[in-house]
């Protein structure tokens, strides 16, 4: 019974014009990719007020933010993704009949996209009040003393101050979101993990897709490696010492 | 943002519990609580409840066996990226990046539908006494969850191993402490205590990933709730209960890690 | 403008930390040109009072005017005061230009970047006028050549007397200094006098914390001697440290040479 | 009027795969389009997770579920179905070189792959538990992977999916053992269109389609490219 | 044991980093219960030095000797040495103590476990016995109380004698000490010279490289002058200090004074 091992190396199925499936990698890869940037993005939005909540907000304020981070830290992502699909575009909905509209149709994409925003806010959040907090009062007390209002502090002062601190950790998160957007094949969303999937059970070549993907994935994080590494030595550029 | 100002601890700690604001929050989180367990079905816990306790005891059995056979790697990978010969370092971090690099789930994927696959096809294999192992689902999961811990704190560890102060290390080597005792006694506890409380998160994290399992037929609390979302149709109930689930294991493992923490008294 | 109008004043300020009084009613005022220098043992209160005069630390009570405005206070309920006006509290702290001790430069801007910050930011000037006037002020102080550096690169002198053209920057009703040249080496100690000398020189108003008596005696027009939270003896510097008449001055003095 | 038609994700051929075209194929496909001709819907397939397809039909994401589901009492409880649109008989399939049959004796201390919440899961379970082990997948391709990598014995399922498995590359290593013993009150009443049970109208509707395309031929014409034998099943 | 046997000799010393020759042919004899003071100007080699009599330095050329027992070394084929024989490195260590500049106590074990650390897992001395003993020391360095604390809780000069006490556990042939006060502040000096002092006059073997030239002439039996990476002079204290010799000796005595 020798037939041979499950073609690990037919290349021409990754061909990018069916029949081979390497377009419909790249499409996944692609829906990755948008979900990962959105999600980061929503994510840092949500950080960023989430920090200056958690920092200067009101005593409930902070209560709830840090509700919200700790659950989402101790929740699997993968049952929040659940539950926010579920709950959040339900929710949506209801709301939307509420005042009387139709329902929307909320595609993956944009789900994707929030549900992995929420998960990254609570992350950043923490990350970037921890930078913060890192950031010498003196700096701060100096804006004060020139008059500078607290927004612009915030924006002029604190937030590039804190960027050095901030960014190892915001680079992980990064590589994180990548990452999480596997998870939307659990929901049904056609982003790379499921686009391998499927290409595995049409074609049975589970090895040579996997071992692609896998490599679409690292070379994901790689460039994306050297590009946190270049903000960072932008970031680092007004500290002294070994970059 | 008042005035820009960070809040200090103190305004925040203390015997707080009793700020009225909180106890409204937690009136309204016991209203919540109320509220699910009237308004929503619960009465297949009653069927299940045998499968969910050994669904949880898979989920940290993956947990506790990956985890600390991971660790043990772990070590070995900061060690030699530490001390390395620099061709077993460069080994080492190349290992921990592709795996960091990776998602796990298609980690998972490729180990039990790939390479379990390639197994079957070689009657050696198949006649030998590993077979009866090969062919369950866990080895592949525990594999998978059991090198990605790895990787991620073979990386950590690797801070921790180089964190530790070189003179503590030149004190125990003029005391005529040998390689492997210097390692035992000083090095590997000293590196572990800096690392502990990092070490809590990443195994948070890890009790996170154990639920990918599922997706290779291990039935674990997530694979045991999957069934009764299949099984009942419903939409919530089941997640909310492996939501809570979660958040009890989290909030043991935290308070485990703090107790080990606090053994040794840290100088603020 | 008229030069002995008064550039600030403070009325019996008084300044509780919690249950501690730091200070105890303490006023001053100075005049267009005049160069007050605070003098007195650590814990004294001196960094206080001259931080309650920007509002950096609220005041529990007293009022404080800056060219003859006075900063709108109220009750904060607890005991204390909060300014009733943030923009005015704003605009008045533009006008006084503080160095701190630790120079507290913006890491993250170059020299130049950091001197032109309030300009363009709070005082709306253009950013060209600002460089231009930040570039003669550089020179003054002897940075021309370093300002694209970043602070973390210079030298602890080099920094102050950033921090300082960061001050004149401003073009500032008055300037206030907390012991500028504390965080100093001594051999650097010398190159931030000579610049405050300059300054004093030119009849700059100029409130400032020193433990460089012989520097204050050359430079102050009024010496201040505070304790415990209460001026104990206050005049000229001839009179002050040629002929103390209160004990702890006395004490003072001699311990510190 | 458009309707959302919600199929599987995961592949599940020759009734609903992905070509590497990234377009939908398979019979379920073809009849999908058919029924939306003959009824005049406006048909937009959306793909979703199997685990979550009835909540996904409940919570209006999607308006009608066609993914090869049996109509089963447990079923409608929860949502409604049409009229059957295929009956097949449930099949087991094994390695050629083991000996067994569709039957509890036969499958005696084997382990046995079916997927998870489908009729032949229930049936395993309430025919073969005392007997063999029974392991469940989240989808079929995944157990038909897992049989021809010998980690389980057998594999039940539908017996035209198993045949389409049986045809691949992949299934080379296996062939049918036999078709279980009928047991209506689980296997149901073959597969139908799954609607929610307020939309009336519409299953009517899907109802009736079904009627017209297999009595004008559609059904049959588009059957024949896929199936040698009567898909319909009466 | 005889009195006069010799604790440590080192003979013809060299060490280089890479070209740099930092010792260039220096030799010393101690006798039980001699306390030799090295001293000497920063950058002279006298850190390098002790730090080759326990091999965490390995020497480039010359030879170690320790209760008489040579220490075994050959070529590493760079024109260096390399012990050829690990354990006899270990077990040599294990007889001479080593106090550090910086104690580098630690930081994972309390102040106890710190002292009966290398009794236990190095001696092989039964745990019992070696917490009883280490109470008699921590009591005789005044550390009784806090042999439960870590380390990171003590001051200084707490630190330092902790540090003295974990190298009395280990009963050395001798003790070596690196400055051990030079990361005091002045006012915990005091404390830990006491304690060596006493040591001293116990007739411990030591060596020692300090700073506190006072100090060195009441303690130490014979001062090691150390410059340029080689012995410009030495003698007893009274004659060092007293009558010294070399211009660079009065130079180094006069500049420290
Ligand atoms: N934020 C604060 N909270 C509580 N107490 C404070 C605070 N700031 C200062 N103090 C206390 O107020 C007193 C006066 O402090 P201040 O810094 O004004 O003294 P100083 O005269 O500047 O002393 P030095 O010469 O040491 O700088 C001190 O006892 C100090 O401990
Ligand atoms: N690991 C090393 N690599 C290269 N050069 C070194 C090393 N350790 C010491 N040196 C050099 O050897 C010389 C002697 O150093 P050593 O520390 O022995 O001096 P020292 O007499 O202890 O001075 P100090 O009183 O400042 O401690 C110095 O020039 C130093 O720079
Ligand atoms: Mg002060
Ligand atoms: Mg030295």
């Amino acid at each position: 019974m020798t037939y041979v091992p499950v073609t690990l190396a037919d290349l021409s199925l990754l061909a990018l014009e069916p029949p081979g499936w390497g377009g419909v990698l790249l499409a996944g890869f692609r829906n990755s990719i948008y979900i990962a940037v959105g999600g980061y993005s929503l994510g840092m939005l949500i950080g960023l007020f989430g920090a200056a909540g958690k920092l200067y907000g009101g005593l409930i304020l902070r209560d709830l933010l840090e509700i919200y981070t700790t659950l989402v830290r101790a929740v699997p992502e993968l049952v929040l993704i659940l539950l926010l699909y579920y709950a959040g575009t339900d929710l949506v909905n209801q709301i939307l009949a509420f005042f009387g509209h139709e329902p929307m149709d909320i595609s993956g994409l944009l789900a994707g996209i929030v549900v992995i925003g929420v998960v990254q806010g609570a992350y950043t959040t923490e990350v970037i009040r921890g930078a913060i907090k890192a950031v010498p009062i003196g700096q701060i007390e100096a804006g004060r003393a020139y008059g500078m209002s607290p927004f612009m502090i915030f924006r002029r002062i604190t937030i590039p101050a804190m960027l050095p601190h901030a960014l190892p950790g915001l680079g992980n998160l990064w590589l994180i979101a990548t990452k999480d957007t596997a998870l939307l094949a659990v929901v049904g969303f056609t982003e790379l993990t499921l686009a391998t999937r499927q290409a595995a059970g049409a074609t049975k070549a589970y090895m040579t897709f996997y071992l692609a993907a896998g490599a679409l994935y690292l070379a994901l994080s790689l460039v994306s490696g050297l590009v946190i590494r270049v903000l960072e030595h932008r970031a680092r550029r007004g500290i002294a010492g070994p970059v | 943002m008042a005035d820009a100002v960070p809040n200090t601890d103190k305004r925040n700690g203390g015997a707080s519990w009793l700020m009225p604001h909180r106890i409204v929050l937690a009136l309204i989180f016991a209203g919540l609580i109320v509220l699910v367990a009237t308004t929503m079905r619960w009465d297949w816990l009653v069927d299940y409840q045998g499968q969910l306790i050994a669904g949880v005891g898979r989920s940290l059995a993956m947990l506790f066996s990956s985890a600390f056979v991971g660790m043990i790697f772990a070590i070995g990978l900061g060690l030699v990226q530490v001390t390395g010969p620099k061709p077993l370092a460069w080994l080492a971090s190349g290992f921990c990046g592709i795996i960091r690099g990776t998602p796990l789930l298609l980690q998972l994927w490729l180990l039990y539908y790939g390479l379990g696959s390639i197994f079957a096809q070689y009657p050696e294999i198949k006649s030998s006494f590993l077979w009866p192992y090969l062919r369950q689902a866990w080895p592949y999961g525990f594999l998978s969850l059991m090198i990605s811990f790895a990787a991620y704190e073979g990386e950590v560890m690797r801070g921790a191993f180089k964190g530790v102060p070189r003179g503590e290390l030149e004190a125990a080597k003029a005391y005529g402490m040998g390689r492997s005792t210097m390692f035992r006694r000083i090095w590997l506890p000293r590196a572990v205590q800096r690392v502990l409380p990092t070490l809590n998160g990443e195994t948070v994290l890890q009790l996170k990933s154990t639920p990918l399992v599922a997706t290779i037929t291990v039935v674990d609390v997530y694979g045991v709730i999957s069934k009764v979302r299949q099984n009942t149709f419903l939409t919530y109930e089941p997640l909310l209960l492996l939501a809570l689930i979660y958040l009890v294991l989290t909030a043991i493992l935290v308070a485990v890690f703090r107790y080990f923490e606090n053994r040794i008294p840290v100088k603020t | 403008m008229d030069d002995s109008a008064k550039a600030i004043e403070v009325i019996d300020l008084h300044k509780k930390f919690g249950p501690l009084e730091v200070l105890k009613g303490v006023s001053i005022t100075a005049k267009r040109g005049d160069v007050i220098a605070l003098i007195g043992g650590s814990g004294s209160g001196k960094s206080t009072f001259l931080r309650c005069i920007n509002m950096l630390e609220l005041p529990s009570a007293g009022t404080i005017s800056v060219h003859g405005e006075t900063i709108a206070m109220k009750g904060d309920g607890r005991g204390g005061l909060l300014p009733s006006n943030r923009r005015q509290v704003q605009r008045i702290r533009s006008k006084l230009a503080m160095v701190f001790q630790n120079f507290n430069l913006w890491q993250h801007m170059t020299v130049l970047q950091n001197v032109i910050e309030v300009p363009v930011h709070v005082l709306g000037i253009s950013r060209d006028e600002a460089i231009a006037r930040a570039e003669t002020l550089l020179r003054r102080v002897g940075l021309f050549e370093k300002r694209d550096i970043y602070p973390a690169f210079l030298s602890g002198g080099q920094q102050q007397r950033a921090a300082i053209a960061r001050a004149l920057a401003i073009d500032p009703l008055a300037m206030l200094f907390d012991e500028p040249t504390s965080a100093l080496d001594p051999e650097l100690v010398g190159e931030v006098l000579s610049v405050i000398g300059d300054l004093a020189a030119e009849k700059r108003t100029m409130v400032l914390v020193t433990h460089e008596m012989k520097f204050a005696r050359s430079v102050a027009s009024h010496v201040v001697f505070l304790h415990n939270g209460k001026i104990e003896e206050e005049g000229p510097p001839e009179q002050l440290f040629g002929d103390p008449k209160s004990e702890r001055l006395k004490k003072f003095i001699s311990s510190i040479h | 009027e458009t309707i959302k038609v919600g199929f599987a994700a995961e592949p599940y051929p020759p009734f609903t795969s992905m070509d590497a075209a990234g377009k939908w194929v398979g019979w379920e496909v073809e009849f999908q389009e058919a029924i939306c001709k003959e009824a005049k819907l406006d048909c937009v397939i959306t793909p979703v997770a199997w685990d979550g397809i009835i909540p996904a039909l409940t919570s209006k994401k999607i308006d009608v579920i066609i993914g090869s589901m049996s109509i089963t009492e447990e079923r409608m409880k929860t949502i409604d179905f049409s009229d059957k649109y295929y009956n097949t008989p449930t099949g087991i399939i094994g390695n050629k070189t083991d000996k067994l049959d569709a039957t509890p004796a036969g499958l005696a201390g084997k382990i046995i792959g079916v997927q998870v919440s489908t009729v032949h899961a229930d049936y395993a379970k309430k025919h073969f538990t005392q007997a063999a082990e029974i392991k469940e997948y989240q989808t079929q391709d995944e157990a038909n992977q897992d049989l021809a990598a010998g980690r389980v014995d057998a594999v039940q399922a539908d017996a035209i999916a198993l045949d389409a498995f049986l045809k691949s590359e992949a299934g080379a290593c296996c062939e049918h053992k036999g078709n279980v013993e009928d047991d209506p009150a689980v296997l149901g009443l073959g597969v139908g269109i799954g609607v929610r049970k307020e939309d009336g109208a519409l299953k009517e509707k899907l109802n009736a389609a079904i009627k017209a395309i297999r009595a004008n031929g559609t059904y049959d014409t588009f059957s024949k490219k896929y199936f040698d034998f009567n898909i319909y099943g009466d």
